[in-house]
């Protein structure tokens, strides 16, 4: 692909050099030298190099706030994720946090050979099946396990989706030859690595059989969404969680036993701005008894990025971010903060657990998913 | 005549004059005035609750004077005369004050000196309110005809238009061929019609028209007369005509700025976008690396406006460029684009989408354009860009025609400082001349667009057609009036009078001056200059000045 | 004497309703600040001022007199401002006999889009007069004694004999008398401040007798002139049978207004 | 055949046209669906480039319009049916009941006065309120007050226990006898020749472009309130204060264009005029407090028409105005109810932000909701952005002969623009009726 291309498939040259993405920006906030607009600019202009071989071009966080309020509707994070693709083909690699080693698991995953043990978190109490119509992708939360040196909860959130499924009277599917849905591969320019998960994924799903796949990670969704599409055929309707959880509740109600909490939530992008998934994780949360939700200073459509996205580039400017995220939410007075990303709840304990070196200021915050929430609201007494 | 009884309505206009001076105490200022009998003060005289306060003091009070104290004479006071009338009292024995344009609005932070200049002026309003005498309304007969000047699109609308209503039309055009600015252009934006097909059909039916009778080649070389009664003297072929006519409508238009000593303008590597046109139109565009300059010679210290057109134009001509050969490059190196409304936003982004690409450039740090490139500083990006090119246009403003200000002179009316002409009110009577039965469309007036060209020109038919529909139009009752028995028969006021408004005539006292009325405009030259101080000047006699001048010295 | 710094002057403004008013409404409408001292009355044209309206303002002891017109070649009336320039002219000269000073009197051009001249025009001069003091500071002498002057100018302003040369000025210039002699501009100005210096000085022989009884000799102390030049004023209006012979000063005649004849003022 | 003109819409453009052709002769009917004839224009403050006083420019044009011998008025009414062709339309005017008898009424606003129920002042744009019995504005045309059904206590309360009225103050004290609540709508059929719709714009609601907190921030106005605000017989009498509790006068104030145009999420178009009239907006301020400073945040200063870049040179040289170009991102507030404006100033690249104490949005401006209906009455197209379609060279014809527009409804332009176009629809319908 071209700049060219890029310029065209995103639409470019609407650009009205108004400004409005890089005001918009978090990134350009803490990082005077980033602006959307300019790179922008600089493509139109034909300057390649300027792009590839800007240390800039992997600082963007891809979360939208830019192009869902673009005047001239450029599509900015996609053509970052195209030049990206771009600078790769020159040898650029953007800094990926944690050494790279979640991009290295998934070019790992991406070898037909590899074989994996997905399934070991899986306890007793939770049900899946292999005959149902229900697929659940679990995603690369295994693996998060391993990974860092605090808890991610990503697990407890698999488990907890699980077992509301369960509760609702579904044994969904769990692929153990599941692979990462590509994501991170596809944000970072590696576009061949995302392909042949793409296919892996494709290829099982189909052979599997199900008629429609429920996720509570919003990055796979959002890939199988909008990306694989462009690649492989999935038949499947999908959905995340939340929205299950929403058209349940909205059907029959759920049972939930008296939430004492006052909780905010927080817009993960890819369920927020990508998909424009909003009202459900709050219906939900609403529907549970007792609880008080809070909104931020930023939600919605404005709210603010968690600081990372595709585990690239987490520099202070992502840090400062995520403290200014995690100080919005403690100013709502909330005692949880509920987010339904587990990428976005690794950022923020992330963020926690290094305040000590940073001095910073207080951020300390329980973090929960919102599927953490709901499980626990739904009582042992359900949970056979 | 009986008592004088003066009824004084002070408005505070809003805050506009309430909010800088002191109004109920002019108010009750101008009840101690001699003979001012009613006073108070309205938040809008203007509004409806306001004229009716008006009527009901005429009633209450017995008013057989009023005076408003509020804004300028010159947009207001025919209103208040028609509330006059409309309450039986004779419109001449209105008197306006204006302390909004005289005080509020140029003495802001002088709240003092501001509300004793309202009292004085009010002072001096009273005392020749005292003096004022009922007048009668004069109606003059219109000629049935409409004289157009310039034979554009503007003036051709119009032609067509009044004539199309049932009067005769007289079409002036100096060149030799109707059609104007437009037989110059290629095609028009955003219809992309050639602007031919355009023009012609337009010159075919004044052409045809049984009620118009073009004059090609022709010059208006005097004007005479006033609403209803023109006399126009055109010259062509060495000859003169004189045409009587109602009204007189200006579409004169406007020319294209050469950009001498601009941006290495040669007219050939470097061409301005009227000579692209042409180009164009022959086909002969052979360039690919283009870069069209805009504001040349626009929004600079010595040519402040904007041309309003040459946004539109440049993106046009880019675009035509473009679809002749896709493959050009072309550049648009702007300072602020003008792509107002909806199709024209629309237009832009479409050329974006072609791939025209858009640099802006301040003043500060223009373009330079050398052989075979140009070199902008792209303010947006913060880099300067060398642009080869084969081809440089520059987009030049429109500039009135040197002989406007020849014309206006002979029409009486004004320019405003580009010399353009000036209309009567730039918001409300965006048409009209304040000189009565002339108006005026189209780029005579501003740079406008052909869209806005039309709805002009058939705006300034809608206007003249009132007269002529009418058939007679009223005189402002300001005219001249001698005294039989002082007058000596000098003839110095028939000399000096520009009208041929007053002239002596034989009568049994011997010869005696006597007015013209419905010629007479009321300039007073003949009453400032009589001998005998034998002639008076309605409205502004020399009484009614005198004691204004004593009033206002009063302290 | 008022303190310079608190002088407010008095300041009588006639502007043409075409031009200089319209540029006034728009200083109005765009705010343009200036000083207070104007009063404006508001005529058609510039060529409407009479030399009359100027004396009379002064003599109501204005500080300073503006008259505003459209610029040359703009007015509405075509030639109303070349006769304003005419007029203003004259009254100009009957100022400097009535030993006032002429700066006082202002005449400019403020066409209708020339806000902000406006303005400049009025805050100019506004100062120049404030610079000038008082009516009479400058000029040295007491609004009493200038008093004399000026209704002595008032009357010769609107005396058939100067106001007969005045309005005969362009006529003059441009096509010459009855004997098609044309004069110069220079020519003209001699013509009119010769009927002035006659006119002003039988206004104010008139004017003194009004009061009382003179002698040439008193008359001519009083007005500052030779006696015999006096006593060719008083011949005149003794012949137009305007003043009676009334008494005897020992050798010298007294001289009086005739009383059934009142003089035109 | 007749050779009547109906006139649907009374604002600027509605009265020019209006006053054409009844100055040529012709019989004009002028249907407005509010109460009063003015339009917009009766709500703007000042208009630039010469800050003249809206309503003082005006006021004379309303009364003109409405005392001629050839216009009938009809206000609070609306054209509910067309049928027939060029030179012979049936309209049916839906005129709506008062519940004033307005050859009675006075205008006296004695029943404003003692009204006790409030509704909203739309008037104003809802800054305020006004009373159910009320007249539309101070200086309205015809000056005949009111009733509000929807707000009047009588009318949505029903009767008391004992069978009666729960309010009649209005009828009690007006002292003409003008009250009448059992004024019934009534249809009127009028026979016209040609039609020419001047139905104008509405404010575009910027609720949407959430990123700006219009409603959800106090300090955050659209420049038509702001309009209402600064304007002498608005809400607070001119004094151009902030609408948090705190009542402060405002020191800085922001003007943000393009809020909602030039915007595919939004609408695409320019709305042509915003420039113009936050550069007028902002003299004002700085009339009514010199140590006012604006800031003006624009894309391309679109300063075309007469005199429009001297008004922009002098904003900024005499009336402490910055332009700063830049599409504002995002609008936030601080503990003091102080708008913060992110923003990155695109001349020298950087993200900046700045607070004010007033932010006023420079809300596109659409055609009116009603259009689309009156586009179904009349059979005539809009465009795609649902202004009446026209053709550049037919600048005022709509798509059914007979039946033109003028104004905003036609597409976005100023007054001056407005009142030519007026004038335009006029001369063509004279040629159809003459």
């Amino acid at each position: 692909m071209s700049l060219e291309d890029i310029i065209q498939e995103t639409k470019t040259f609407y650009c009205l050099d108004c400004g409005k993405c890089t005001g918009l920006c978090p990134v350009s906030r803490y990082n005077p030298a980033y602006s959307p607009r300019v790179m922008l600019e600089n493509a139109l202009f034909g300057f390649q190099d300027d792009l590839t071989y800007n240390h800039d071009l992997f600082s963007c966080l891809t979360c939208y706030a830019c192009s869902s309020k673009c005047p001239g509707d450029v599509d900015y994070p996609l053509f970052i994720q195209k030049a990206r693709a771009l600078a790769l083909d020159a040898g650029q690699h953007g800094d990926c946090a944690h050494s790279g080693t979640v991009q290295s698991l998934a070019r790992l995953m991406s070898n037909p050979g590899v074989s994996q043990n997905r399934l070991e978190w899986l306890s007793d109490g939770l049900r899946i099946s292999t005959q149902s119509d229900t697929m659940f992708f679990v995603g690369c939360a295994p693996y998060f396990e391993h990974i860092f040196d605090f808890d991610s909860g990503a697990i407890d959130a698999v488990k907890a989706s699980l077992k509301i499924l369960n509760h609702c009277g579904i044994e969904p599917v769990v692929l153990p030859n599941e692979r990462c849905c590509g994501h991170d591969m596809l944000w970072t320019g590696d576009v061949e690595t995302f392909r042949r998960l793409a296919e892996h994924n494709a290829a099982i799903i189909k052979e599997a059989g199900v008629k429609k796949i429920i996720f509570s990670c919003p990055e796979g969704y959002r890939t199988f969404k909008e990306d694989y599409p462009k690649y492989v055929d999935i038949d499947c309707e999908l959905q995340h969680i939340s929205e299950f959880l929403a058209d349940r509740i909205a059907e029959n109600g759920l049972d939930f036993s008296e939430v004492k909490r006052k909780v905010t939530y927080h817009d993960p992008c890819r369920l927020g701005r990508h998909l424009g998934i909003y009202e459900q994780p709050r219906k939900v949360i609403a529907a549970l008894p007792g609880i008080e939700l809070v909104e931020m200073e930023h939600n919605k459509e404005e709210s603010l990025c968690c600081g990372t996205s595709a585990f690239v580039n987490c520099d202070s400017c992502s840090k400062q971010i995520r403290v200014d995220r995690l100080l919005e939410a403690k100013a709502t007075g909330a005692d949880t903060l509920i987010t339904s990303c587990p990428k976005c709840q690794i950022h923020f304990r992330c963020a926690m657990t290094n305040k000590g070196e940073e001095k910073g200021p207080d951020v300390e915050i329980e973090v929960m998913d919102l599927v953490n929430l709901v499980a626990n609201a739904l009582g042992d007494g359900h949970n056979e | 005549m009986s008592e004088v009884r003066i009824g004084v309505f002070v408005c505070h206009c809003g805050s506009n004059i309430g909010g800088w001076l002191d109004v109920p105490e002019v108010a009750e200022y101008a009840r101690s005035l001699p003979n001012v009998v009613f006073a108070q003060d309205n938040l809008y005289t203007c509004s409806e609750a306001g004229l009716s306060q008006i009527k009901n003091g005429i009633k209450e009070h017995n008013l057989n004077r009023v005076i408003v104290a509020s804004c300028t004479p010159r947009t207001h006071e025919p209103l208040f005369k028609r509330v006059c009338q409309e309450s039986g009292l004779n419109p001449s024995l209105f008197e306006f004050v204006n302390i909004r344009e005289q005080c509020s609005w140029v003495h802001m932070q002088q709240r003092e000196a501001a509300t004793q200049k309202a009292k004085d002026l009010i002072r001096a309003g009273a005392a020749k309110a005292s003096l004022l005498e009922p007048q009668e309304d004069i109606y003059v007969d219109v000629e049935p005809r409409a004289l157009i000047i310039g034979g554009g699109i503007a003036g051709l609308t119009t032609a067509l238009t009044i004539a199309n209503v049932g009067f005769d039309v007289k079409l002036v055009e100096k060149e030799k061929e109707l059609g104007g600015l437009l037989r110059h252009l290629y095609k028009l934006y955003p219809s992309n019609e050639e602007a031919a097909a355009v023009i012609t059909p337009r010159i075919e039916a004044v052409r045809n028209h049984p009620r118009i009778e073009v004059f090609n080649d022709s010059t208006v070389r005097d004007v005479r007369g006033f609403v209803g009664n023109y006399d126009v003297i055109i010259a062509s072929d060495g000859k003169e005509e004189t045409i009587k006519t109602g009204v007189i409508i200006v579409a004169t238009g406007a020319e294209e700025l050469k950009p001498q000593g601009l941006y290495s303008y040669d007219g050939q590597k470097v061409i301005t976008q009227m000579e692209l046109e042409q180009l164009l139109a022959d086909g002969n565009v052979s360039a690919t690396k283009v870069a069209m300059i805009l504001c040349a010679g626009a929004r600079i210290p010595e040519r402040t406006y904007c041309s309003r057109t040459c946004c539109m134009t440049a993106i046009k001509n880019a675009v035509l460029i473009k679809k002749q050969s896709p493959e050009a490059q072309v550049y648009i190196l702007y300072r602020d684009l003008q792509t107002y409304g909806t199709e024209y936003e629309e237009y832009l982004r479409m050329s974006k989408e072609m791939g025209i690409r858009y640099i802006k450039y301040s003043l500060s740090n223009p373009p330079t354009v050398s052989d075979g490139g140009v070199k902008v500083y792209h303010e947006l990006l913060g880099r300067e860009l060398n642009l080869e090119t084969d081809l440089v246009v520059l987009a030049t403003p429109l500039v009135p025609h040197s002989d406007a200000k020849e014309l206006a002179k002979k029409l009486k009316v004004p320019l405003e400082q580009n010399k353009f002409f000036l209309e009567a009110h730039v918001k409300l009577r965006p048409l009209d001349f304040a000189t009565d039965g002339i108006y005026l469309c189209g780029c005579a007036s501003w740079p406008t667009d052909v869209e806005q060209t039309i709805a002009q020109a058939l705006g300034a038919a809608s206007r003249a057609l009132i007269p002529l529909t009418k058939g007679q139009v009223k005189v402002e009752p300001i005219v001249s009036s001698v005294d039989q028995d002082k007058c000596i028969g000098c003839g110095i006021c028939e000399y000096l009078c520009p009208y041929k408004a007053i002239a002596v005539f034989p009568t049994d006292k011997g010869d005696r001056a006597s007015t013209i009325v419905a010629s007479c405009k009321g300039c007073g030259v003949c009453s400032s200059h009589c001998p005998m101080m034998a002639i008076t000047m309605q409205n502004f006699n020399d009484d009614q000045i005198t004691a204004q001048i004593a009033a206002l010295a009063a302290v | 004497m008022d303190n310079q710094n608190d002088f407010e002057p008095r300041i009588l403004g006639f502007c043409c309703n075409w031009c200089s008013y319209a540029g006034a409404d728009l200083a109005g409408v765009s705010r343009m600040q200036y000083r207070p001292n104007v009063r404006v009355i508001r005529v058609m044209c510039s060529g409407r001022i009479d030399p009359a309206f100027v004396i009379e303002g002064f003599l109501r002891r204005m500080d300073g007199v503006m008259v505003l017109g459209c610029h040359l070649g703009d007015c509405h009336y075509l030639t109303g401002n070349y006769e304003a320039i005419n007029m203003i002219n004259e009254a100009r000269k009957l100022l400097e006999y009535s030993g006032i000073n002429s700066g006082r009197l202002l005449l400019d051009w403020v066409s209708a889009s020339e806000g902000a001249r406006f303005s400049e025009v009025v805050t100019n001069f506004t100062e120049e007069i404030r610079a000038l003091g008082p009516l009479g500071a400058a000029e040295g002498r007491d609004f009493s004694e200038l008093e004399f002057k000026l209704r002595a100018a008032q009357a010769t302003a609107r005396g058939e004999k100067l106001r007969w040369v005045a309005a005969k000025q362009t006529e003059f210039m441009t096509e010459g008398n009855k004997y098609g002699e044309v004069f110069s501009r220079h020519e003209l100005n001699r013509m009119l401040e010769g009927v002035i210096a006659d006119e002003m000085a039988v206004n104010e022989i008139l004017l003194l007798m009004k009061e009382r009884p003179l002698s040439v000799k008193e008359m001519a102390a009083a007005i500052d002139l030779p006696p015999p030049r006096v006593l060719r004023y008083v011949s005149a209006l003794r012949k137009k049978g305007l003043v009676d012979l009334q008494s005897l000063d020992g050798n010298s005649p007294r001289y009086a207004i005739r009383v059934e004849e009142e003089v035109q003022q | 055949m007749s050779d009547a003109v109906l006139v649907i819409g009374g604002g600027i453009a509605g009265i020019q046209a209006s006053l054409d052709l009844a100055d040529m002769g012709k019989h004009v009917y002028l249907v407005e669906k509010s109460p009063s004839i003015g339009g917009r224009m009766a709500q703007l403050d000042k208009t630039f480039p010469t800050n003249d006083c809206s309503i003082c420019i005006l006021a004379p044009k309303m009364a003109d319009c409405y005392d001629h011998s050839n216009t009938t008025i009809l206000t609070y009414s609306e054209v509910k049916e067309i049928t027939g062709s060029a030179g012979d339309f049936t309209v049916t005017v839906l005129k709506k009941a008062r519940y004033v008898d307005a050859k009675k009424c006075t205008g006296c606003g004695e029943c404003t006065e003692k009204c006790p129920a409030k509704a909203p002042d739309l008037f104003n744009m809802g800054l305020g309120t006004r009373k159910a019995a009320y007249l539309y504005f101070l200086q309205a045309v015809p000056r005949v007050a009111l009733i509000d059904q929807e707000y009047c206590i009588r009318m949505t309360k029903g009767l008391t226990k004992d069978g009666k009225p729960r309010c009649g103050v209005c009828k009690d004290v007006c002292q003409a006898g003008a009250i009448d609540f059992d004024q019934q709508d009534e249809e009127i059929t009028l026979n016209v020749g040609a039609i020419i719709i001047a139905t104008g714009f509405d404010p575009y609601d910027p609720t949407s472009l959430t990123e700006y907190g219009y409603r959800r921030y106090k300090n955050v106005v659209t420049a038509m309130e702001y309009e209402r605000l600064i304007c002498a017989s608005g809400p607070t009498g001119g004094h151009l204060k902030r609408l948090s509790a705190d009542d402060r006068d405002p020191k800085t104030i922001a003007f943000i264009q393009c809020v909602g145009s030039r915007d595919l999420h939004h609408n695409k178009y320019c709305a042509s005029v915003c420039c113009m009239h936050s550069t007028k907006e902002a003299i004002l301020a700085n009339e009514h407090d010199p140590e006012i400073h604006s800031y003006i945040f624009y894309i391309d200063i679109r300063a075309s028409g007469k005199g429009f870049q001297d008004y922009v040179a002098r904003a900024k040289k005499e009336y402490n105005v910055t332009y700063i170009r830049s599409r504002v991102a995002e609008i936030a507030q601080d503990a003091g109810e102080n708008p913060v404006i992110w923003y990155e100033d695109t001349n020298s690249r950087q993200v900046k932000s700045m607070t004010v104490d007033l932010v006023v949005l420079a809300t596109c401006m659409v055609p009116r909701t009603d259009a689309v209906g009156l586009a179904a009455i009349t059979h005539t197209a809009l465009d795609e952005y649902k202004f009446f379609q026209t053709s550049p060279l037919a600048p005022v014809d709509t798509t059914i002969p007979g039946i033109f527009a003028c104004g905003y409804c036609q597409g976005p332009m100023d007054i001056p623009e407005s009142v030519a176009q007026a004038s335009a629809a006029a001369a063509r319908a004279a040629e159809i009726v003459s």
